[in-house]
């Protein structure tokens, strides 16, 4: 029995894997999952993969796919989001404030960097650049980024040393345990981090989709995407 | 009948940012018999597997018309070239070239199978006995030795039903035991061949064991053409000037060598000699040197030299050397040539037209050579 | 025996196997025609042919997939007739994955090839010519065996090349567990995850052993070859 | 002349040119040495040393660069040092971008190279030794100038190889315009953009005028090697 | 003074899977004079390459001993195995191994170089001049022809200052005429070389052209060792059997050829000839062929041939043809081999002790063999 193929965004994955057993055990069959960059993603389903469900990292990409007719607009949902936070290295506790007018640069010593997503493609970046924006840090700190391919790199970046300060998500942060929080962003700083989630257009009529869809996104799941630091949309 | 005329120059670049130009000018016609073996003979560079390139089709020449029996392989003027595999030229090569990955059996195959059907020729079992490499057929050619390579390379392209067999200097990568040693079965090849064979050689020992017709070629271009026998006769040619020049006597075994001496004869006289000819009927070509022949104008007696001729002194020709000369001797209607010195010449006062005698040891001859020519009678 | 490995991680591994068995299968023939192309060929393209088949070496292997996924996904000028016509989909196939392989690898197995081709003596093919091979059976008897251990040089390479394939693969084919998650994408699934860096270590070990196993066979061979070529 | 590119885009030209140099630059020497004891060494672990060269062609680049952080990184065995005594730091350098490169082109020009070496003939080595050379005076006046077209169809491989690596570079330095970004950074950011495609095209286009530039070069100093060596 | 004493086992282990492992065995010891050429003459296979590759250093044989003017270059039993580079053994190749990278001015410098500051030896300059290769210099080996290379590689050896020269047939590449071109540079060398000289061929001419000392070599064993001209005067070797076999002679020019024939001087007799050995008092060995000898029991007159020379038959031994013999004949204190058949024999009724003329003719002898092998007196 084939279970409905998920295209899911990498950062998805601990928890995916967990809420797919889940969902296997209630005697449907198990999920398949892919998981890769939301960009590569969706560019993929636009050239016909077969998925089933998209669930991407960020709004745009799923803009994208919508914008090319390629989803079930009515399904798309945003039900989990993510909060940005600043990392060190565990060994390293220092907080960090992070208001307005903070100097990073400061923090960062002479040589220092700060590790995260790529802003021109990789959601954590761009979220990253909003709020070091916000903060009025971007055009000092810009130079200094070490931008990394997914939010993973990123932090490995963090966990290994390399850099003392590190711009992930609150989840990657929660399940690493050579980081520590440092501070977290405002809410306002940039904004919200949210993961939507839709049915693609092939999928329409796919009765099993569209029940793991509503689990996926529904009550159900939601103690799972809490254990594993999402925040639950309002 | 092997027709064949050829233009076709070979530019040099020379060395880089070098201005000259030198290169490479073959322009020969010739034609080879249509039975035997036609050698070309010729220093290194004067163009011999060049020749054998573009008749088999591996070259295509300038200009020039290669044609086998009336039926044309080649002719530039008329845009006609056929391929090398539609031309069936049996070559073999100098470095034998037999294909390492296949057995020599399969080797051997490799051209019979592409024959065509109603080609006739010797069959296989025929080839593997005449060339006595049946206990090699399941072996790689990489552990033969080199006799052994070119014997295999010789029953390929024989067993490949040819119109025309190519060799080029199918011995000169041996040594001269190995040499020797393939030497005989070339001799058989020669006799068992119904087709014409272009031989290509540097060595003088195989024109005189094998080739009936002799292209003689210098610098790209034909010096002479004609019988093996009267190219050598001729003392105005290169070859002369060789110290092993003399005439090639087409002889016939008289007496069966039980134990004693071979006596074999030619037009006009008989030779003692210590070779073993086979028997009697056997034919026989023998080199007789001119610096082996003696002459005297009286008859000598008590001489361990056997072979004590009469003959007339024809004509006296230079030989080269300064100090020496060529005489031609009539011995019956056959022609020696004999190389004394202009000293003894004058000593002797030997004037043409003088009645002499030839004095020719019988332990003189070649024998290896002497027993690959003998062709059964 | 599962060594540890789940399930999922087993089917990576012969996943890995099959892409990287099929991908070399698919590219030798049309290497050794390029290869041939490229030693033997004199015609005006021969440079350019040369840089194209170097191509997917100097682009990096994202690109070469989102290239591929341009051409060969269903909307794509090759991939659309493909799909409508045949029902061939090849993205997001094990077909693909092999695809996608292949032209990663195709520039080093071309490359050995050619090599192997270079060392064939020309006279041979002569020879062959005069005891009547037409050009095809030529080939086929004479040139094909001889250039062998190049194809097995080109074959072992690839092979190699083919298990560590990622970039291409991924963004080509995807991600999918069982059809297209071969070892290098379910070692990059392990980053992914927390801790899995101990998965990812015990899968490119894998990968290795598959690796070496593969070059020991290929050197067994090749002794084998260069004795049956008498090169010993 | 800036063929429409920003500023930021040739920046990543020249680095990308700097990289592929350097890291060629660094990989040649053991590369040479590699391949000679792998072609001429008699050692037992001959074999697993082969695999080990192979292991970056084998696991995927990713994986490697992972792999280099762990080493090279300033808390890794031999970056700390590196670090701590020399002031030395790869990650996030152009140096550590040519490193990477380096060891992700390292199978290829080992290949090559020893390629080359195996077509040297010994007899000439004997020669010199008969002559009063000594190991190191004959390698480099004698072995070395011959192996020459080998290494330099290694060098040619790499570079274009160079030109085109991505995973492990990303993965151990990051991408920073101006110091690590090389061309097939910019060109996977520029496909992960949606509307990027142009640019990644255009990049690609660079990418390969490059490399066959590079090819010809090669082809014309083989031509011209050849003819040094009276092979022509 | 060099002593070779040298064991070694080649196993062949033959085809895969095939339990026949036949392989060849080296064991020979000889020494070699001090100074002039000791030839290795035997035929392919039987180990000659072997024995110069154990004392240049290139192979490391199971057993033996290499000592140069008592310096030990190996001794397995001591456990001393010097390697080549520290040998100082200047070796010629059969195939001349010039540096392709190099051009032939470098080649010729690369020994040189290396050579240590206090070594003896000619310069470069007196080397190019000795080998005529002034004009090359600049030139690259790729360009040269076959017979320039092999002097290029002569001159390389000789400039690295060697202790010992070791050549291991360096004519055999070369084809009839190219021989021609550097035998007579090979001749000059030897007389130019300090060193002693250890040359392996298997052409009996380079031999006569070079070689003082012979080693006769056969499957692997050294048959016969001694002075060339004692070698070849014996009829108890496989070398008698040869067609060519017969006694060298040492001559010393007696006349000036001003245009008129050469005079040769050995000890009982004078030989007169046709070559142009060079002025009165130059040395020069001759090979007096056997076959070419005839002998009468009476003075014959009218005859051409110029050399009639008083001798006693020693002895008469079989010849390896079963209708020949040779005899030995005593001309003053040197001894001339004449080949005749059985039935000559018993027709002049030779007997030992009885006096004979031995007839040889001025043209018999081989110009090209003369020429290298005149030294300068
Ligand atoms: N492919 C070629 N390109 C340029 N010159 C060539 C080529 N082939 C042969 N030549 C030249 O043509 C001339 C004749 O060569 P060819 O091989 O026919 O001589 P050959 O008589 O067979 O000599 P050998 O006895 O040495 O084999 C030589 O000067 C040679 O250098
Ligand atoms: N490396 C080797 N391994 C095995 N057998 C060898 C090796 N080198 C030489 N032989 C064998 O040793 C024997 C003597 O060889 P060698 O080369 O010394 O002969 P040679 O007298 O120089 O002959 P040629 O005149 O042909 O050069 C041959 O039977 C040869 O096959
Ligand atoms: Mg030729
Ligand atoms: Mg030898």
């Amino acid at each position: 029995q084939e279970g409905p193929t998920v295209f899911a965004a990498a950062s998805l994955t601990d928890a995916l894997r967990v809420l797919g057993q889940q969902w296997a055990a209630r005697g449907n069959p198990a999920p398949r999952f892919s998981f890769a960059a939301s960009s590569a993603l969706a560019r993929q389903i636009e050239q016909g993969a077969p998925a089933d469900l998209f669930m991407s990292a960020d709004e745009p990409w799923m803009d994208y796919v919508q914008q090319r007719n390629l989803i079930v607009t009515a399904t798309r949902v945003s039900p989990i989001g993510n909060a940005l936070v600043l990392v060190a290295p565990a060994n390293d506790a220092r907080p960090v404030a992070l208001a307005r007018g903070t100097d990073l640069l400061a923090l960062l010593g002479p040589n220092g960097r700060i590790a995260t997503g790529d802003p021109a493609h990789v959601p954590v970046g761009r979220y990253a650049q909003a709020a070091l924006t916000w903060m009025g840090q971007w055009d000092a700190v810009a130079p200094r980024l070490a931008r990394a391919d997914n939010v993973r790199a990123a932090l490995l970046l963090v966990e290994r040393g390399e850099a003392p300060f590190g711009i992930v998500y609150a989840t990657d942060a929660a399940i690493s345990p050579g980081v520590r929080v440092a501070g977290t962003f405002p809410a306002e700083s940039h904004t919200a981090i949210t993961y939507p989630f839709a049915l693609t257009r092939r999928a329409e009529g796919n009765a099993r989709a569209r029940a793991l869809f509503a689990f996926l996104a529904g009550l159900e799941a939601q103690p799972v995407w809490q254990r594993f630091g999402f925040r639950l949309a309002q | 009948m092997v027709e064949v005329a050829l233009r076709h120059r070979f530019d040099h670049p020379g060395a880089w940012r070098s201005s000259r130009r030198d290169g490479f000018t073959l322009d020969v016609a010739f034609a080879a018999p249509p039975r035997g073996v036609t050698a070309l003979f010729g220093p290194s560079g004067c163009g011999k597997s060049t020749i054998l390139a573009a008749v088999a089709g591996l070259l295509r020449p300038q200009s020039g018309r290669v044609a086998l029996d009336g039926a044309v392989l080649l002719d530039t003027a008329a845009g006609i070239c056929l391929p090398p595999e539609r031309r069936r030229c049996g070559v073999v090569f100098q470095d034998a070239r037999l294909f390492p990955h296949l057995s020599v059996e399969t080797n051997l195959r490799y051209g019979l199978r592409r024959a065509p059907r109603d080609a006739e020729g010797p069959g296989f079992e025929e080839v593997v006995a005449l060339l006595g490499i049946g206990h090699l057929l399941a072996r790689r050619p990489a552990g033969l030795s080199g006799g052994e390579r070119q014997r295999v390379a010789l029953g390929r392209a024989l067993l490949a039903r040819p119109r025309l067999l190519l060799m080029d200097e199918p011995l000169a990568a041996l040594d001269a035991a190995r040499r020797t040693e393939v030497l005989p079965f070339l001799a058989r090849l020669r006799d068992a061949a119904r087709q014409p064979i272009l031989y290509v050689t540097h060595a003088l020992e195989e024109v005189d064991a094998l080739a009936d017709h002799l292209v003689l070629l210098e610098a790209g271009r034909v010096l002479a053409e004609g019988a093996a026998t009267e190219i050598a006769a001729r003392t105005d040619l290169p070859l002369a000037s060789r110290r092993d020049a003399g005439v090639l006597l087409d002889c016939t075994v008289l007496a069966a060598p039980g134990g004693g001496l071979a006596r074999l004869g030619f037009p006009g006289g008989e030779l003692v000699t210590t070779l073993h000819p086979g028997a009697p009927g056997t034919r026989l070509r023998v080199r007789l040197r001119a610096r082996d022949v003696a002459v005297a104008v009286a008859e000598p007696h008590g001489i361990s030299t056997q072979n004590v001729l009469r003959a007339t002194l024809a004509t006296i020709t230079p030989a080269g050397e300064p100090l020496e000369v060529f005489l031609r001797l009539d011995v019956g209607p056959s022609q020696v040539l004999a190389r004394i010195t202009r000293d003894s010449l004058e000593r002797l006062a030997l004037r043409p037209g003088m009645p002499v005698w030839a004095l020719v040891k019988a332990v003189t001859f070649d024998h290896r050579v002497a027993a690959a020519a003998a062709a059964p009678p | 025996m599962t060594l540890g490995l789940a399930a999922e991680e087993w089917q990576a591994v012969r996943l890995s196997l099959e892409v990287a068995t099929r991908s070399v299968a698919v590219s030798l023939v049309p290497a050794i025609a390029i290869a041939w192309l490229l030693a033997r060929g004199r015609f005006p393209g021969r440079m350019l042919l040369d840089a194209l088949v170097h191509l997917p070496l100097v682009v990096p292997p994202v690109v070469v997939g989102w290239g591929l996924l341009m051409l060969f996904g269903i909307r794509g000028p090759i991939g659309a007739p493909l799909h409508d016509w045949f029902g061939i989909r090849l993205v997001f196939t094990t077909e693909g994955a092999a695809l996608a392989t292949a032209v990663m690898s195709f520039p080093l197995i071309v490359r050995a090839v050619r090599l192997g081709l270079e060392a064939v003596d020309p006279g041979l093919e002569a020879a062959a010519r005069t005891l009547g091979a037409g050009p095809i059976d030529r080939f086929l008897t004479v040139t094909l065996p001889l250039m062998s251990p190049g194809i097995l040089a080109g074959t072992v390479t690839a092979f190699a090349a083919g298990l560590g394939e990622f970039g291409a693969v991924i963004t080509f084919v995807s991600n999918i567990p069982g059809e297209t998650q071969t070892l290098p994408l379910a070692i990059y699934s392990a980053t992914q995850t927390a801790g899995g860096e101990a998965t990812a270590a015990r899968l490119a070990g894998i990968s290795f052993a598959l690796a070496v196993a593969g070059l020991l066979l290929a050197e067994l061979l090749a002794r084998r070859m260069h004795r049956w070529l008498g090169r010993a």
